[in-house]
């Protein structure tokens, strides 16, 4: 896995969250302010815009400039969580994307750093409920060479972790000043960190049934 | 949705740099990173206050740009808080040897993008978080109350203090304490219709209101019928004395808050109510503010916002003040 | 219809009491008949504005009432002209021995009660009817030209004027100069509700907005489809500008005026569209002033005015004024 | 004819005008500003609540205080117009109101003290293309000693002149800054006009019949 096939997933990425647009956009108008679509969206044309100019550059610098045409582009909580990640992720970089060892490294990475920047944790009904169970099976299946496995089990981490919002009383962002009333209702934030995930893993599962 | 735009992508740039030129004697604008400030750096050290938060709510924070008020504002994208580059290089241009005073609303992605951008500076700084709302509960594990009209008085007065030469220390402390002082709440009748979606973020039925809304129209309290300015008012008002305790001839500031789409006319009437209702409860409403300041776009609807006064908000309140929207005594 | 509202018929009795203790410090407010006047008279003699019209309009006139503008303002039922004895009872309360100048915007109702006021007070008087908006055409048979936002430009001035002493005559003539040099037109994106009919004065659909619309919502050039904010702004500006035949580099005031229902950050916008397109016509713009000053209650919409401007308008401009809606360098 | 009744026809007017509230509301609402209906109903809700302490007092009187009540609660150009109607009328009673030539005298008082005030005339699309050929109308007949067929009469008179406004062109009034737009709806005050006029009317053919 090189710098252009992190351009290629943003793309992937990109298509499959578009897809599901009004979606999110009501998670948000029903437990928040509406706007988390249109925050993905900007983040993840920034970053596309940065292919070309990109291509060729090393992962870690890749990780980094993504991270910051987020972080300067986006705004709102997402903004600042995504690219608290994603520049987190590039400062884990260990020379190579193929070993899933130093994946899980740079996912752990970014994730702590979220939760710091968030003063959140897992149970707060927020994009972490998905991003940490991830970290942490990522980490419990590092050694596991089959890509379509890890990809199986990821994606159903990433849905579970997104469904078991549902239920949560928000702690943290917006929905939090909903107290009970956001009972019943998906955290934004962690449908498209779900939809995020699921893409890249659907696409390493192509991958593999392609070779 | 019918608005004056040219092109979803551009409103906010053509807005700010409008927004320039229409002010351009006290202030300017700078576009990419985008933030507003004083035209006139102040010839004498002071802290620098930088507010900002998402658009949408003007004409909070760029509109309290200007002598006595704020230096520097950053505007986000329609609800979005902005993001830390813009909050550098606003520093970046205001400071004046006293440090910064960021003033924050408590919203989670203001916080943290503020949080952001204080990281990166290399001025010393510190943060005034404004949490007035009353109508959710502020407990210690959530993120507890949100920021809302009470802003605009925390930036008046702080803004004064700081003209004195007050340290940033000192202005830190003063804004947390008109903070603490301050209570709002506020009741919606309609949506507002973010620009980027197109449609209204919610639906309101003909006799429905959201009591205890947000200022970007996101639930509160609770969903309810609606009822006299009376009524209204008596809830509104007994939340925030229940929450701010007032003593016997407490006197206070009220203000009347239109979130955009409601006339003066109903401001006014709303003044009425709860300046009546204050008086019978002995507290003394001696001074007043009343129109939109900080609103959610076109959203129908109002807020209450009381703060007890001491000797010296009094006096920061009422000191003079030059910006787009709010000016006295100059 | 949802509104803070106690009961439809007070609800202008109880807004006028909000407004009077709001700004308790510069006016009184006095009901039955209702009108709105300065606290304190001036020492000197001077001749004494007096405006009015229908209510739903606010700020206008109320809110300028006040040191360096109006000295009495009569508010009417919501778009109703108001009363002859409103008139009388205000000028009688202000008078300063120098004459009454009344300020009407051209519609048959206020000019007629105004008229009819004239008749009965015992004070010298004339009258200066303000006709800027540009929308409908202005013919010997008809009664010419609708009076909307270029009323507050009129206000002001000659508010001003009237403070240095200048008499009847010079208020009235520069009055009317005022209003030669000034053109208005708007576009209404959404209709008011007229609390009394509880219900829209009309329906424009999704996608519909009125052209040249009044400021009752009273229909004007036409109904068409929406526009970008620039297509609307060059049609608009050309029609005041065919009107107003400025020289090549006049220098003008521009005010974009929100009609209530148009949050801030659109007038700025179309502030933007207007600055340029003026400049592109070597027209440059020396002063502006954008907000909700002459509103339709809650109509969504807004309307231009320019005002040429020579070194007496933009004295008089400049001049300090204090009033509750407009305020500077006092 | 004496002050009773004209605070008993008062009270038709009103009941009749109400019964096409939302009617009258529309017209003005399609041509002008929406506010005429509620401007005629306060007018007539004010003149009737002198009721009780003028029910007694000499006619002109009544009629110059019903004017001036009209004349400082109503506004508007309704207001206006129906007070100077009014006052005009108080001038020229002449003793009795038995009398159709009194009568007709005091109404084409009323009615050109209208056309000074409203510098209008008939054929612009106002209320006084049914005051005018009314006041002309009982000019004519006013030897006429059946009131019902002068009460018919009369009526068909304001019908037409009221439904003469539908055509026109307004050059007075909010509805003439609509010009041509105008064309195809009938003048809210002519109609208010009319059905004050009508109401008058078939109460006086109804007490003739009862004869
Ligand atoms: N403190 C926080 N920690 C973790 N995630 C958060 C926090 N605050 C908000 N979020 C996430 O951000 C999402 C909202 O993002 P977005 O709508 O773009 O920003 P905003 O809340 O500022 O409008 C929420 O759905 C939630 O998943
Ligand atoms: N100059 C005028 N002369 C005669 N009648 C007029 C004139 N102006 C208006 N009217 C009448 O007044 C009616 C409108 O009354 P109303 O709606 O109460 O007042 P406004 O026009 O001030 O809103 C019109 O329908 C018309 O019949
Ligand atoms: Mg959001
Ligand atoms: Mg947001
Ligand atoms: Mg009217
Ligand atoms: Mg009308």
């Amino acid at each position: 896995m090189n710098s252009k096939d992190i351009f290629n997933y943003l793309e992937i990425i990109e298509f499959q969250i578009s897809k599901h647009k009004d979606e999110i956009e009501k998670l948000d108008q029903e437990i928040g302010d509406g706007d988390h679509i249109f925050n993905v969206l900007r983040g993840l044309k920034e970053a596309n815009s940065l292919k070309e100019k990109n291509i060729n550059e090393p992962v870690d610098k890749v990780f980094k400039q993504i991270g910051m045409k987020i972080m300067t582009t986006v705004g709102g909580s997402s903004g600042a969580l995504f690219a608290t990640l994603i520049i987190g992720m590039s400062k884990k970089y260990d020379n190579s994307l193929e070993n899933l060892e130093n994946i899980s490294n740079m996912f752990s990475e970014g994730v702590e750093a979220m939760k710091i920047r968030g003063k959140s944790n897992v149970g707060e009904k927020t994009m972490l409920d998905v991003l940490i169970p991830v970290a942490i099976k990522l980490k419990e299946i590092k050694n596991e060479k089959k890509m379509n496995l890890v990809a199986e089990k990821i994606k159903k981490v990433a849905q579970e972790g997104m469904l078991s919002t549902k239920e949560m009383i928000a702690t943290k962002g917006r929905a939090s000043f909903l107290g009970e009333r956001a009972k019943g209702h998906i955290d934004p934030g962690a449908r498209s960190s779900q939809l995020a995930i699921e893409a890249i893993c659907n696409e390493l599962i192509k991958l593999e049934e392609n070779l | 949705m019918k608005k004056f735009i040219n092109n979803v992508e551009n409103i906010l740039s053509e807005s700010l740099s409008g927004f320039g030129k229409a002010h351009a004697d006290i202030l300017n604008v700078s576009l990419s990173p985008d933030f507003i400030y004083r035209k006139n750096k102040s010839s004498k050290p002071k802290v620098a206050l930088i507010s900002g938060g998402g658009s949408g709510h003007e004409p909070l924070h760029g509109g309290f740009v200007g002598t006595g008020m704020l230096d520097a504002a950053c505007p986000g994208q329609v609800f979005s808080a902005p993001t830390p580059d813009q909050m550098e290089a606003a520093a970046n241009k205001v400071h004046n040897d006293k440090g910064i005073l960021f003033i924050v609303k408590n919203y989670s992605g203001d916080i943290m993008n503020f949080e952001m951008g204080a990281d990166i500076i290399d001025h010393e700084h510190t943060t005034v978080i404004v949490n007035d709302d009353v109508a959710v509960e502020d407990s210690t594990f959530t993120t507890g109350r949100r920021g809302v009209a009470g802003t605009m008085i925390v930036e008046k007065t702080v803004g004064s203090l700081a003209e004195t030469g007050a340290s940033l220390e000192e202005c830190k402390n003063f804004g947390d304490h008109v903070n603490k002082m301050t209570g709002s709440m506020g009741v919606a009748f309609t949506s507002c219709t973010v620009p980027a979606a197109g449609k209204p973020t919610f639906e309101l039925s003909g006799d429905e209101i959201e009591f205890g809304v947000g200022i970007h129209g996101e639930p509160g309290r609770k969903r309810e019928k609606i009822r006299s300015a009376n009524e209204l008012t008596k809830d509104i008002i007994e939340s925030i004395l229940e929450d701010l305790k007032p003593d016997n001839n407490q006197e206070v500031l009220l203000h009347i808050n239109g979130f955009g789409g409601t006339p003066l006319m109903e401001l006014y009437l709303l003044f009425e109510c709860g300046q009546k209702l204050l008086e019978k409860n002995n507290i003394k409403v001696t001074r007043s503010i009343v129109g939109n300041f900080t609103t959610s776009l076109e959203m129908a609807g109002g807020s209450f916002t009381i703060t007890k006064l001491d000797e010296k908000i009094t006096k920061h309140w009422d000191t003079p003040v030059h910006t787009a929207a709010l000016r006295w005594k100059m």
